[in-house]
């Protein structure tokens, strides 16, 4: 987000925040392609591009989308870790909306009020976790736990317990349609994520929430509204977890109450923390929170393509993000470029 | 930091001044509120105010308790500790398996998993301190590290039937009216009363509250930061590790999905106790008021005994919406006043 | 809802038998009809039943038992979460003279005499009846057959023990070969992601599917749909359990058959309840009525399906 | 010269494309007091922390009672004997005072801290600089002059051979800097070398016995006061001579008075501030001077809501307004620049640029975003005009100097042309140079019709750039006096006898 000074082209590339992430991306991608040549590989076929790197873009939708929502609550020194049951929340809304008006006909009217109704309800969640933080003065974690353990509870109340199945082709082309031969969810992320972009970099929110992050009085005190703009942070988060229970549940044409969006709020976090986001508060990275996510997504879909046993896939995950995020930190760079540097010395 | 406390009873006039404190206050409300939910829950619910209702609490919350100590630690410096509830899973299954597949006595076992999970959270430390990693991230690598190697140990959950576990397993100590303590939750006291000891009343403790305060002044003020910090995260580790052990007496069993989910009762309890996650401000004795705040909810809902699933889960989040609320609210006006 | 259930409480009689009872959670339609069904059973005015519901977690299942004992109910009923780690507080509970019966799954403990009788399925039958159906239904088939196994949660019972069975069965038989294997965590997105990931590594050499629940089985029919692949005609598809969704699947020629995995134990836990409270012999194991269903029969049991 | 303690040489110490010690050097005797002098960003601060640890050098040598040392963390400076106040606070906010003055080297009893002890032991250091205060709590409930005190004692507190103080008396009234020289003549007369930054020349000559002189990194010399008026001082310094006459040139009285632009009535607070009647017109400087506590930063939060009056009625411009939040203020045509630079001024993650535009932006709203490149030309003008050592407008705040800091908050109060500027300390941390500017800065703004309210802790600022300059004494209005009077006045109404 920060605008750096113009030195040299390469050096700004070296210095940029995005580079390393980037560069973990591709080092898995890559590793991927060594392993199985498959695996980067794309297809055209009937009017539609197929392959792993699609299936990945795809399945990691929602993942972005919620963690774009978490980088902003993040940003602004808060966390969200509702964000799972929100999913749940609004896949269930959807799915219980339709299945209460397609029975009464067919047509799109079904489509757009499950999309409305879900989304309410999610930002409704967003909003209640924004009061509880910024009026009643409750720490982040908790406030959102409180929903975080409720949510869940009200999803199965709302479904009932059952696994609320969708029969309706409009709602699904949500989760699995494609459009000028990509899928749909793509569509949805990059919508979201120029919006942002957009709101972030063309006014002047995105130098508020940094103020906010980096020092909330001092952005106080100089004028900013930090409470409003933290209230529709969290506003904003359920939002995107709402927008990615649309895709989940269209995806698998049900809405899973107990289950969808499970240990996501674990998932976002991480990407948002890999992807370069200071978890203090402050400075905050879009595109690294889309990598970080991206990267993740491809970790698990690495996991499946190498056939890993079952038993062995955390400590696989555990090092690869390990590995990730050793080579994000300076320190270790360093400590690396020592050791090949020594025998070069000792020779000089 | 319970000495704290008491010193200020000692100092000036008793209850008075440590109700008008902003520092006590809080912890003052959530002993408060504590108190009230039980005995509400004693006026709905018959025989809810037995004296062993309330030591279960201990003897269910036990190894929680030992975890959230550990995490009060970790939390007090502004950092946290997510693989806590791992560690207890894959000390739990390391314990089982040594002692049930590779015949060793449970106490060299034990004491394998103690040095084990002390060395796993000093590692996390070490990387966070020396690589400016943030806590989050490294821990939940721990996480999935440590559960994955629990599932490597064993997927399947191992019974254990040695008979000096069993033996401590069992028994249970007397502390009047008919009522009893386990082991465990014995062993949770003492830890809870050594966090407290070491939290308030030595140079390591301090030190903790001067880095969750501002790192660079401590590290200004010549305060061991670097080495505070590894030190921490091997005092996470090894809490995990022994809530683990105890975790085997509770269950005489080790299985890699055990205490799932852990990890976030050990940060909300320590929360709710009053100690803030921006790190600096807390106390131990409040954590041992969280914990028993969260099993208390448990308690209650049990109680009542018609709750369906769903219900459950909104019964909870209200119970605790309810306490923290009330909690934000007294403590706001105490802190007023 | 949680409502009714207070009601009948409250108008229990004095006499009335308190059963305290611990259920999993609601992770499943499966566990959600297993639910309904022990509480309608228990619903009766001669019993006072105390329901408390683990969130799938051991601890708050022995807290919950710890509690019944504290109030001092009649019978403890519970569906255990794993099987081990239930030694210390049966025996609190034998102490207490209060009788337990285990419901849907067995516990693994030191002294039979602990629990007074066990109502539920056995996962490593279920999963061997999976592989029965296949071996059958690949009568007079070449080689190699080739497998793929959607399990459920890594170490759960469900998961190991089905796994267990299916292997058992497979194994004595040379054409069957399980060529990829990973866990699904029992849902069905997690069973569309990681079938489309095998359909990916495969193309189109998969000739049979086993998931260890139909909810997985269901999520892979839609990503085998989404490849091109016809499910049930060029991958074959077992899975267990036997809900609502797995029948239509039948009925639609996308599954070919599911093992039943019964919950509506709750008429028959009630009578065990009785008996045990009024002191009666039962057996050690009441196993319930399951069955194997394939597609021929799906469309005349649709309509009996309560879940 | 057997009596050198510490000796610096040709220090080097570059961030990035700064370079913020260029050859710099120092020699500290046993039983002196030093002074360190130079403008804002000379590197004084920058020096400090080579030879306590803090950042190691990238060329140079430092001895230490002859032998070299290399401290690698301020722990080590310690042991050596080296005990620094560094210039922002550096304390732990949410410790106690008593535990902040013993943090890291706690008396004990079987091996627990000895909390008995602590707190007596606080008491008595306190008690050496004339503080009676409530050592149990917290540090950050106190202002930053006492937590500036308690910093200066806790260093007091090490039986040191070298003490550091850096900058310690820019944030305290005359009594406090009275007590702190009266500690370090009798340490001096003990032997121990005390080295001393202040931007205030008047203290140089009353306490040290040597000066040293830096200017953009490098050593310009090493004198005795005797040796080294004023203006040889300054032009050392600053490189050029500067003109030291007050910037104000005629008399209050003569000049036409604007229309109210603000009139507080019975403003009051409970527990903070008695009722109080405030009133600033257009194109004058009110001066507002008191004790350390006496209410002023009470009074500027109350007249920028935020903090909220729960007595009285505040006027802006003609209308009554009800401030509350601060951009109520600000939009209003207010601007506080707070007295706390580091808690609620400066936001040191964000650039230069970001920090001076905040203010302005914050009052425009966040959807008319300022075009970038009046940012720009916004943050260079008046990075120009204050004369901000930066290596860019886009180098984040955290790495400027503490006065360099206080001049971007200036600027960015300054950027939003207010109606009515209060400025709470402005000049704190300033050097001398720089404070000619910013109080000429201040007055042209008042000849072109802005209203000034401009506390400040200096009689001599307040008589020089007030046209009326009021007091606050015990958190409530003691009087109003004209400006231009006779300093001691001011200070009999400050100290409350006399008048
Ligand atoms: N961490 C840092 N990163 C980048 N530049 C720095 C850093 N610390 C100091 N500088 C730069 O080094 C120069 C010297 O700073 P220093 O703090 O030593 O000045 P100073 O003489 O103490 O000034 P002041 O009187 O304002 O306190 C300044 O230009 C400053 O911007
Ligand atoms: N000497 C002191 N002893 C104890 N508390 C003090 C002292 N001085 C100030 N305080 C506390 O500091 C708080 C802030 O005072 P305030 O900032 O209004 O004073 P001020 O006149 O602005 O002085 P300054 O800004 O020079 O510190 C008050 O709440 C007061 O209780
Ligand atoms: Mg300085
Ligand atoms: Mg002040």
């Amino acid at each position: 987000m920060t605008g750096e000074p113009p030195p040299s082209l390469a050096r700004r590339a070296f210095a940029h925040p995005l580079l390393w992430p980037l560069l973990a991306l591709a080092l898995l991608l890559l590793g991927n392609g060594l392993f199985n040549p498959g695996f980067l590989s794309l297809e055209w076929r009937d009017g539609r591009l197929y392959g792993n790197l699609v299936d990945i873009a795809n399945r990691a939708a929602p993942l972005i989308l919620v963690s774009l929502g978490m980088t902003l609550v993040i940003a602004v020194r808060g966390l969200d870790i509702s964000v799972g049951a929100v999913l749940a929340i609004a896949a269930t809304v959807a799915a219980w909306t339709i299945t209460r008006m397609t029975t009464g006909g067919g047509g799109l009217a079904p489509l757009f009020a499950a999309i409305g109704a879900a989304l309410a309800a999610a930002a409704l969640c967003g909003l209640w976790n924004g009061l509880l933080v910024v009026k009643v003065g409750m720490q982040p974690i908790i406030a959102t736990l409180i929903l975080m353990v409720a949510g869940r509870g009200v999803a199965q109340l709302i479904s009932d317990g059952q696994i609320l199945t969708i029969y309706y082709e409009p709602y699904r082309f949500l989760g699995t349609g494609f459009l000028l031969g990509l899928p749909f969810s793509l569509f949805v992320v990059v919508a979201v994520f120029a919006t942002l972009k957009l709101l972030l970099d063309r006014t002047a929110l995105g130098l508020f929430v940094r103020a906010i992050g980096y020092n909330p009085v001092a952005a106080h005190v100089a004028g900013v509204r930090a409470r409003a703009i933290t209230l529709s942070l969290y506003v904003f988060s359920g939002f995107c977890a709402g927008l990615a229970g649309l895709l989940v549940s269209a995806n698998v044409a049900s809405a899973d109450a107990n289950n969808a969006g499970q240990l996501l709020e674990l998932d976002a976090i991480l990407a948002v923390a890999i992807g370069g986001t200071a978890l203090a508060g402050g400075r905050f990275s879009l595109a690294g929170s889309l990598v970080g996510a991206l990267i993740i997504q491809t970790l698990t879909t690495t996991i499946y393509a190498i056939g890993v046993p079952p038993q062995v896939n955390l400590v696989v995950k555990a090092l690869l993000v390990l590995a990730v995020l050793l080579l994000q930190s300076p320190q270790f760079r360093g400590q690396v470029r020592a050791l090949v540097r020594r025998p070069q010395r000792g020779t000089a | 930091m319970s000495a704290v406390p008491l010193r200020g009873l000692a100092q000036a006039g008793g209850l008075g001044r440590l109700w008008r404190d902003p520092r006590y206050v809080s912890l003052a409300v959530t002993v408060s509120l504590f108190l009230a939910m039980s005995i509400a829950g004693g006026v709905l619910y018959d025989g809810f105010l037995r004296p062993q209702v309330f030591l279960n609490l201990f003897i269910d919350n036990g190894f929680v308790l030992i975890v959230a100590v550990g995490m009060t630690f970790v939390i007090l410096t502004g950092g946290i500790d997510l693989s806590v509830g791992a560690v207890v899973a894959f000390s739990t299954v390391l314990l089982a398996s040594l002692v049930q597949h590779h015949g060793w006595h449970p106490l060299a076992a034990i004491a394998a998993v103690l040095v084990l999970g002390t060395a796993f959270g000093a590692t996390m430390g070490a990387m966070i301190q020396r690589y400016r990693l943030q806590p989050f991230v490294v821990t939940l690598a721990g996480m999935f590290l440590a559960r994955g190697t629990a599932t490597l140990v064993s997927v399947d959950s191992i019974g254990i039937d040695h008979a000096f576990h069993v033996a401590v397993a069992s028994l249970r100590i007397p502390v009047g009216g008919g009522a009893s303590l386990s082991v465990g939750a014995a062993i949770a006291l003492l830890v809870m009363a050594g966090g407290a000891l070491l939290a308030g009343m030595t140079r390591f403790g301090r030190a903790v509250y001067a880095i969750g305060g501002n790192e660079q002044s401590a590290h200004l003020m010549g305060l061991p930061v670097d080495a505070t910090l590894v030190r921490v995260y091997a005092l996470s580790g090894f809490c995990s590790a022994l809530a683990g052990v105890v975790y085997t007496f509770y269950m005489l069993s080790g299985y890699s999905l055990h205490a799932s989910g852990l990890e976030l009762d050990a940060i909300a309890a320590v929360v709710i106790g009053g100690t803030l996650l921006a790190g600096g401000s807390g106390y131990v004795l409040g954590t041992l008021f969280g914990v028993l705040v969260l099993g208390l909810i448990q308690t209650l809902i049990v109680f009542d005994g018609t709750l369906s699933s769903w219900w459950t889960r909104i019964a909870i989040g209200a119970l605790l919406l309810a306490f923290c609320l009330m909690q934000r609210l007294l403590a706001k006006r105490g802190g007023a006043g | 809802s949680g409502g009714d259930g207070g009601a009948d409480t409250a108008a229990a009689g004095e006499g009335a038998i308190t059963v305290g009872f611990s259920q999993v959670g609601a992770e499943s339609e499966w566990r959600t009809a297993n639910t309904r069904s022990v509480r309608e059973a228990l619903a009766a005015p001669e019993f006072d039943l105390r329901f408390s519901d683990a969130q799938q977690k051991q601890e708050n299942q022995i807290k919950a038992l710890r509690s019944f004992i504290a109030q001092g109910v009649d019978v403890i009923a519970f569906s255990p979460v794993v099987e081990t780690g239930w030694d210390t507080v049966l025996r609190e509970a034998k102490a207490a003279g209060i009788p337990v019966v285990l419901t849907d799954r067995a516990v693994n403990v030191s002294d039979e005499s602990l629990y007074a009788t066990l109502v539920g399925s056995d996962f490593v039958e279920e999963g061997r009846r999976a592989a029965r159906w296949l071996v059958e239904d690949s009568e007079g088939e070449a080689g190699p057959i080739r497998i793929v196994e959607l399990q459920g949660t890594v170490g759960s019972a469900p998961a190991n023990d089905r796994m267990r069975g299916f292997k058992e069965v497979i194994d004595a038989d040379a054409r069957f070969q399980i060529v990829r294997s990973q866990s699904g965590d029992f849902t069905r997105a997690r069973g569309k992601e990681v079938m489309e990931a095998f359909l990916r590594a495969e193309g189109r050499n998969i000739d049979v599917l086993f998931a260890h629940n139909d909810d997985m089985a269901i999520g892979a029919i839609q990503a085998i749909e989404e490849a091109g692949l016809k499910p049930g005609t060029d991958i074959r598809i077992v899975s267990i359990d036997g809900v609502r969704g797995a029948f239509e699947a039948m009925k639609a020629g996308k599954l070919n058959a599911t093992v039943e995995c019964n919950p509506l134990l709750g008429p028959q836990l009630a009578q065990l309840v009785r008996d045990v409270h009024a002191g009666r012999e039962v057996p050690k194991r009441v196993m319930v009525e399951e069955g194997v269903f394939t597609q021929d029969q799906a469309e005349a049991e649709l309509p009996n399906r309560k879940y | 010269m057997s009596d050198v303690i510490l000796h610096a040489e040709r220090l080097c110490k570059r961030f990035g494309a700064t370079r913020a010690l260029d050859g710099a050097g120092l020699t500290l005797r046993a039983g002196e007091v030093h002074a360190l002098m130079g403008q804002n960003g000379a590197g004084k601060s920058t020096l400090i922390k080579l030879l306590t640890g803090v950042e190691t050098p990238d060329a140079g040598t430092v001895t230490l009672a002859g032998r070299a040392i290399a401290p690698a963390s301020p722990l080590e400076a310690q042991h050596a004997g080296i005990s620094t106040v560094y210039q922002e606070v550096n304390l732990c906010p949410n410790l106690s005072v008593a535990e902040n003055l013993f943090a890291g080297r706690y008396p004990r009893r079987f091996g627990l801290v000895d909390w008995a002890r602590v707190r007596a032991g606080a008491r008595e250091l306190l008690a050496e600089l004339q503080l009676e205060i409530d050592v149990d709590r917290p540090l950050s409930s106190y202002p930053v002059a006492i937590q500036q005190m308690v910093a200066i004692a806790r260093a007091l507190g090490v039986s040191a051979r070298v003490l550091i103080l850096d900058e310690p008396t820019s944030s305290l009234d005359e009594d406090e800097v009275r007590q702190l020289f009266a500690v370090m003549g009798r340490l001096r007369d003990r032997g121990m070398a005390i080295l001393f930054v202040t931007h205030f020349l008047d203290q140089v000559y009353a306490v040290s016995d040597r000066i040293t002189v830096l200017r953009n990194g490098g050593l310009v010399g090493e004198y005795l006061p005797a040796d080294l008026p004023r203006a040889a001082l300054v032009k050392a310094m600053v490189g050029r001579e500067v003109e030291l006459t007050g910037a104000r040139g005629a008399s209050a009285d003569a000049l036409p008075k604007g229309e109210v632009v603000l009139e507080a009535r019975g403003l009051g607070r409970r527990g903070s501030l008695q009722p109080v009647d405030v009133r600033v017109h257009a194109g004058e400087v009110l001066g507002l001077g008191g004790l350390l506590g006496s209410g002023r930063t009470e009074l500027a939060r109350l007249l920028f809501g935020l903090d909220r009056a729960d007595k009285g009625e505040l006027q802006v411009a003609g209308e009554t307004a009800d401030l509350h939040h601060p951009a109520d203020a600000v939009a209003r045509g207010l601007a506080l620049c707070p007295e706390e630079r580091k808690t609620e001024g400066i936001v040191a993650g964000l650039s230069v640029r970001e920090n001076i535009v905040l203010a302005l932006q914050a009052r425009r709203g966040w959807r008319r975003s300022l075009p970038r490149a009046r940012q720009e030309e916004m943050a260079t003008r008046y990075v120009e005009l204050l004369g901000i050592r930066t290596t860019g407008i886009e180098a984040p705040a955290a790495a400027l100097s503490g006065g360099n800091q206080q001049k971007v908050l200036l600027a960015r109060w300054l950027a939003t042309d207010p109606k009515l500027l209060i400025l709470d300390e402005p000049t704190r941390g300033i050097d001398i140079a720089a404070k000619q500017e910013i109080m000429a800065e201040v007055v042209r703004l008042a000849r072109q019709g802005m209203a000034v309210l401009f506390i400040s802790a200096e009689i001599e600022e307040l008589t020089r750039l007030g046209d009326r300059i009021a007091v606050l004494r015990e958190r409530r209005m003691a009087g109003e006096l004209p400006g231009g009077c006779d300093g001691r006045q001011v200070l009999d109404m400050i100290a409350g006898h006399g008048g």
